[in-house]
């Protein structure tokens, strides 16, 4: 038993190592830049780098919690500019505000639904559906938008502005509840405790009585729902949207989850460290800002610290895939 | 060149580019920095990679670096309505190139633009005076980002006063070489005669021209817009006919001539748009043209800082 | 024929091997040898380190310290690669085959029979894997692809790959844990052959009649350690011995099943017909009763369970139960009204190997046992720690993967999972697989608790020991057609094999 | 024995199936576009499709030998710009074609190296190692070319323009070249069953005695190779290039790969079925030309064609989704 004990502690210590790791990267990095110069740290650069990654942390809970699912959805970009531009649209029709979020938030809900139901009755692999639907996402936000620039002249500008006491902006609330949500949906509820059982082994959830078609036109549905609260965020701060803002936005948030330890294989990885992996990426723009690094060399600058970072985050697992 | 007064130590200058990959805004940021090296102003330039996200990221790290004065180049006019709002908050003076804010944007300098609906309209215009019944096939830039849709509306415009053209294809070669190649090769496959083509940049000519040497069409003459480097050398080679050419590089030194004269000189008179000049020009007429590369030629053409 | 060790020195030598694992030793000081052309048996319980053992002498695991001695040459640890060119050849527990592959080029993998420039010979590759399959007496076409076949073809499939190396040295790991009578002895009457030619063969089985019958010699591990090792020249060695070294008391290896009365019929299978032009199957299980399903490998039972538990769409036929027509779309249906199906197939059907044990053993229950719609599975070990133990899962905690559980302490994971489901009627498609003798018959105990509580138990299994002592009755089935019905007192191994074989 | 051949033939008919019913398709679409615009089938048109995708064809090549063997390189879009810009600097600062082809392909067999060294050595996933290689490789390309327009003006259109008989365009030998290549490698050579077998089930390779390291590094570098021969095509057909001119290839090659059946999962899918997949894209691309169809529908439309044919390939897989 007291063996027992100690065992315990081990297996949980090893399970948050690679999360563990990947922070001492980001503090590295930290350290650096600070040392370049000291502004990386003042308060207000900490909040911008927040502000930054918001949209593209609620978009990577989307995508992290599809992955652990055993899932992916490459058109969750798509839909937030799909979501944003239906907003648009009615604001600037001259449609009430809390009606326009409403229609934004059941346009990514309706989105989800049709990527769930896609992958669920057909059983094709949703990597192809959801490239497919992403287009058709877009191909509506082009037709709806004509391809132009949708204004909201400050109409809309409430959640992407306002700072609490001046600091704290209140963007960073749908952040923080977002991650909130999806830490506690997958962890602590008999729903998300039965989508990681789907992404661990498909078949033997199935064969346990879980009712694979329907938890899985749940988990693309959420997904779409969260991209639209994204989107909510993404044209409250820019005031403003276009049918191609949000091209790359998904693989930027697969690359958040992958860095973060989520992976392909379903069942594996954690909210925590799908956040992790964002936080890195907003440091890393933010950083190269920062010390005004030639524009030709950051691309590679970040390529190569991504790189480096998913190294040392996996070094344990290097180290002891011994045998 | 230029004035030679002192400037007080240390002015810094932000300038935050739209996509430092594309070249036009690429020789407008080189055409900034050059004249505010001629006058000893620093000069910080941050991208924004094409993404409205990081170019609020970078408007927010140049707040935080406190410079003096800042010039957008924009993605759009909401984004640089944004970015206008934040400097204001933050007391900084702003400066827009490329794009005219939208009307209710806050206080900023001026805006020097080279309007895309005027290229369309220009290039229109060229065909119908150069070649009257001329069927156009028109390589667009790609839909969705706004650019395309002003040149347009240019395209429109003219199309209505000039009634002896029209166009007969539109496919969008989305700024890139390969697309262009393969949308005017697909265009040619339709059997559609054509007597000229209409490209919106110089990328796109090359690939439609690539098309036309293939299909053995290389006498259908090719229109682009802008007079890059590039442009002027494939009017050299007779890949490209015309070029409906636009000096970047006035946009970029007339950019910081307004910010320089705001934040330095502490004038406040200056006009709140200047557009910049479109030249059509043919192969004959090259030595006229005012490149990209000259921002010292563009430097002259605007009398000077 | 009997074995001598006079004058000859061992082939293989391990020496002072220890291995551990986060949380587990699971070897610590072994040593043990193996010699020319003698079978060497290795029994213990589940978890006592038999499997690791073979994986640090095949290169799988490299060893924390001791010495491999091999030839003459002392080795720290070895490798895949250079395991096989030392002429050793294992039959792996867990299956390690290629999915996507036939059956020939999955035998083949890494010694592939290529013509020049390094082109495979795909005739020749398949000629050579049909001949395999001859010498060893089975029938199976070579160039079905291996996610097509059932879970004991795959095994053969397994026992071919190891034999193209032509080895010296043969590590069998429960090479015929999923088998019938029948194909037992396929594979016994090989490893005898093998033997015969000087190859030297260690053999792991929880079948300890088997191991009677072949061992030279028997060495018994508990705990990662050796405790005996006993010669076997006369294939007479006292079996409570041996059982009692490996679980340190005495054992009860034939677990005699409590009487108790049947009841009424409750699940009743009419004209069941799996596809348009298969046999039509009708049966009855009672209340409280233990219904076995025999056949030879192949015969189609895992097919009829999968129907009847809603896993398969099937083409025609009823299932009442409780006098209720069942209308099964998917295995919730049949879970909703109260079965269990344990398949066979534990690592592709029956676990998520990622997951911990925990969460494994909840996945099912979770929605009945455990209330709320907020869970905290940190407070959760408290529901399944009296199972746990009572079916002795060896494990560090059970927060540990599934996958670094041996093979044995899966299959009780696996049963863990539905004894913790509380169902009513239970559906166990070769339950005891892989597991020891104190295991199976602590199993066999909760079995007979169950029916004592009116539960009803179908069981496929291909244990013959098990079937009979275990059983109310018995179904044969041949070719997807159930050919027999056995009752209680006539179940006998002859009755059996005879009805399976269409004798 | 009788039931067994039964199986074994539905089985045969079944796995290819999907190629079939892929093509049937393909043919659809062609019947309906022709009886629109008969242009379509016209010889020269269909010559015109099978160049459009000669580099997309090729790139799909090395994708789908990647994801075959287990893995998967998102960086094959830079590595083929990145090789043809080191090819135009050779070209354009005088220096001969062959030396300039010699070294461009050796930049990109470099670069497969390079991805495959570090995904065998640091078991990183390689779908977040090769995103950051991405980022390296288009950064180099932007630094060499300063972000500008690299134009060959006819220094390099031998392979692009010529064509044999005045018809048949030298570059599609380079296309069925690299298709063979592919197919004969992955069925008929020993590497390539084991590049197979890793991707089945990499334990089982392991165990096998096969070395994973050397193959993945191995099969990596034939990617890097197969993208500087694809760049070779790129180039000398645009007689040009731009550092940006790759972006969004290798998710084309990705999607074309999965349309044509082959997984995430390894192991699985063919060349041919891939070839298929690029065949359809370029299809899908010409027709919309041809039918003059409304450039802000033809997104829409386009990926509403990916998500119906896939689906119906995967009619099968769905009608005995017995599990
Ligand atoms: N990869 C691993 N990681 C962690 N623990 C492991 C691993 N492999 C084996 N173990 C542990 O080592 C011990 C010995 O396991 P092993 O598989 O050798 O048992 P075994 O004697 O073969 O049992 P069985 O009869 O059930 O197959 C067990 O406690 C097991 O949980
Ligand atoms: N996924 C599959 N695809 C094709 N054929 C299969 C598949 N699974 C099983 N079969 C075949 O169906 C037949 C019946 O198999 P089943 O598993 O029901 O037999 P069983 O009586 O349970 O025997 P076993 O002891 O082998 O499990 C066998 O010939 C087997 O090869
Ligand atoms: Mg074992
Ligand atoms: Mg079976």
């Amino acid at each position: 038993m007291e063996n027992q004990e100690r065992n315990n502690l081990l297996n949980r210590i090893q399970f948050k190592d690679q999360r563990v790791l990947m922070m001492i990267v980001i503090l590295l990095i930290t350290v650096v830049v600070t040392i370049i110069s000291p502004k990386f740290v003042d308060i207000r650069n900490i909040v911008a780098i927040f502000q930054q990654v918001s949209v593209l942390g609620i978009l990577t809970m989307a995508m992290a919690m599809l992955l652990i699912s055993g899932g992916i959805d490459l058109s969750i970009g798509n839909i937030m500019v799909l979501s944003g531009v239906v907003i648009s649209k009615i604001i600037m029709g001259g449609g009430s505000v809390p009606v326009a979020v409403l229609l934004g938030l059941i346009t990514g809900l309706v989105c989800g639904f049709l990527n769930g139901l896609i992958i669920a009755k057909s059983k094709c692999l949703p990597l192809i559906i959801t490239l497919g639907t992403s287009q058709i996402f877009f191909g509506a936000s082009l037709m709806i938008t004509g391809g132009r620039f949708m204004n909201f002249s400050g109409k809309f500008d409430f959640i992407g502005r306002t700072r609490i006491l001046d600091v704290f902006p209140v963007m960073l609330i749908f952040l923080i509840v977002m991650v909130l949500f999806a830490f506690g949906l997958l962890n602590y509820t008999r729903f998300g405790r039965r989508i990681v059982a789907i992404g661990g082994n498909e078949r033997n959830a199935y064969l346990s009585g879980i009712n694979i078609d329907r938890y899985k036109v749940a988990i693309y549905s959420i997904g779409g729902l969260i991209s639209a609260i994204a989107s909510i965020v993404f044209v409250s701060r820019l005031d403003s949207i276009t049918a191609t803002a949000g091209s790359g936005y998904e693989l930027r948030a697969l690359t958040a989850a992958i860095i973060g330890g989520v992976t392909f294989d379903g069942g594996k990885g954690t909210i925590g460290g799908a956040f992790i992996g964002v936080l890195l990426l907003g440091i890393i723009n933010n950083a190269m800002n920062i010390l005004s690094i030639w524009p030709y060399a950051q691309t590679a600058i970040s390529g190569a610290i991504i790189v480096v970072a998913v190294i040392l985050s996996n070094l344990d697992t290097i180290r002891k895939a011994s045998r | 060149a230029g004035t030679k007064e002192k400037v007080k130590d240390g002015y810094t200058f932000g300038y935050i580019a739209y996509d430092m990959q594309d070249i036009w805004n690429m020789y407008g940021a080189q055409a900034f920095e050059y004249a505010a090296d001629q006058v000893g102003v620093k000069t910080i330039v941050l991208d924004s990679g094409n993404s409205l996200e990081r170019s609020v990221a970078a408007m927010e790290d140049l707040i935080q670096k406190q410079v003096d004065g800042i010039s957008v180049f924009p993605i759009s006019p909401d984004q640089v309505a944004t970015l206008i709002k934040m400097a204001n908050d933050a007391g900084i003076p702003i400066t827009v190139e490329n794009l005219p804010p939208p009307e209710n944007a806050g206080d900023y300098i001026s805006t020097v633009a080279c309007l895309y609906g005027d290229i369309g309209y220009a290039a229109i215009k060229f065909i119908s005076e150069t070649m009257p019944g001329a069927r156009i096939f028109y390589a667009a830039g790609a839909k969705g980002g706004g650019v395309y849709e002003q040149y347009q509306e240019g395209v429109d415009k003219a199309l209505k006063e000039f009634t002896n053209v029209k166009i007969v294809g539109l496919e969008h070669g989305d700024w890139q070489t390969e697309m262009a190649m393969n949308v005017t090769q697909n265009f040619i496959q339709t059997g559609t005669k054509f007597d000229v083509i209409f490209a919106n940049n110089d990328l796109m000519a090359k690939g439609s021209y690539n098309a036309l040497v293939e299909a053995g069409l290389k006498h259908i003459p090719i229109i682009s817009t802008g007079g890059s480097p590039d442009g002027i050398q494939m009017m050299k080679d007779g890949i490209e006919a015309a070029n409906m050419t636009a000096p970047v590089s006035i946009q970029g030194v007339q950019t910081f001539k307004n910010l320089y004269q705001y934040v330095v000189q502490g004038k406040r008179d200056l006009p709140k748009f200047t557009p910049l000049p479109i030249v059509p020009a043919t192969a004959a007429e090259i030595d006229k043209v005012i490149t990209w590369e000259d921002p010292q030629k563009a430097l002259d053409y605007i009398g000077g800082l | 024929m009997s074995f001598s060790y006079e004058g000859i020195s061992p082939l293989v030598r391990m020496v002072n091997i220890s291995k551990s694992f986060p949380g587990v030793q699971a070897l610590l000081d072994i040593t043990f040898d193996l010699f020319p052309g003698e079978i060497h048996c290795l029994v213990g319980e589940n978890g006592a380190g038999k499997s690791t053992l073979m994986k640090v002498l095949s290169g799988a695991h490299s060893p924390d310290g001791g010495q491999i001695i091999v030839d003459q040459r002392v080795h720290n640890a070895l490798t895949p690669k250079l395991s096989q060119e030392l002429g050793i050849s294992i039959i792996y527990q867990e299956n390690h085959l290629i999915p996507t592959m036939s059956v020939a080029e999955n035998m083949f993998v890494g010694v592939e029979k290529t013509r020049t420039l390094g082109l495979v010979d795909k005739a020749k590759t398949r000629q050579a894997a049909a001949e395999e399959v001859e010498n060893l007496g089975i029938d199976l076409d070579v160039s079905r692809k291996v996610e097509d076949l059932s879970v004991a073809e795959q095994q053969f499939v397994k026992i071919l790959k190891a034999l193209v190396h032509r080895p010296r040295i043969l590590l069998m790991d429960e090479p015929t844990s999923m088998f019938n009578v029948k194909d037992v002895g396929t594979v016994l009457a090989l490893t005898r052959k093998i033997a015969s030619k000087g190859i030297s063969i260690i053999y792991i089985s929880h079948f300890l009649k088997e191991i009677v019958q072949i061992a030279d010699r028997i060495t018994v591990i508990r705990d990662g350690s050796v405790v005996n090792t006993y010669l076997n020249a006369e294939k007479d060695i006292d079996l409570d011995i041996v059982t009692m070294d490996m679980v340190g008391r005495p054992v009860n290896m034939f677990y005699q099943k409590e009487q108790h009365d049947i009841g009424e019929v409750v699940l009743k299978v009419t004209d069941l017909q799996l596809s348009k032009n298969s046999p039509k199957v009708s049966f009855e299980v009672r209340k409280g009763e233990i219904l076995g399903f025999a056949g030879m490998v192949g015969s189609g039972r895992t097919e009829i369970i999968r129907a009847l538990t809603g896993a398969d769409k099937f083409f025609a036929g009823t299932i009442e139960y409780h006098g209720k027509r069942l209308d099964l779309h998917s295995p919730a249906d049949s879970i909703r009204q109260g079965f269990a199906h344990i398949t066979e197939d534990r690592q592709q059907l029956g676990l998520m190997l990622g997951k911990s044990i925990l969460e494994n053993m909840t996945i099912v229950g979770m929605g009945a046992k455990i209330r709320g719609f907020f869970l905290n599975i940190k407070k959760h070990p408290p529901f399944i720690m009296p199972l746990v133990d009572s079916l002795d899962i060896k494990t560090p905690s059970v927060f540990q993967e599934v996958q670094n559980l041996s093979g044995g302490n899966q299959q009780k994971v696996v049963l863990g999972k539905w004894l913790f489901a509380d169902s009513d009627f239970y559906v166990f498609d070769e339950p005891t697989r892989g597991i020891d003798v104190n295991a199976k018959a602590e199993f066999y105990r909760l079995m007979s608790m169950l029916t004592k509580e009116g539960k009803s138990i179908i069981m496929v299994s291909s244990d013959m020991p098990e079937l009979i002592s275990m059983s109310d009755r018995v179904l044969v089935v041949r070719k997807g057609a159930v050919t027999g019905e056995i009752p209680k007192g006539e179940i006998t191994e002859e009755r059996i094999i005879k009805s399976a074989l269409g004798m």
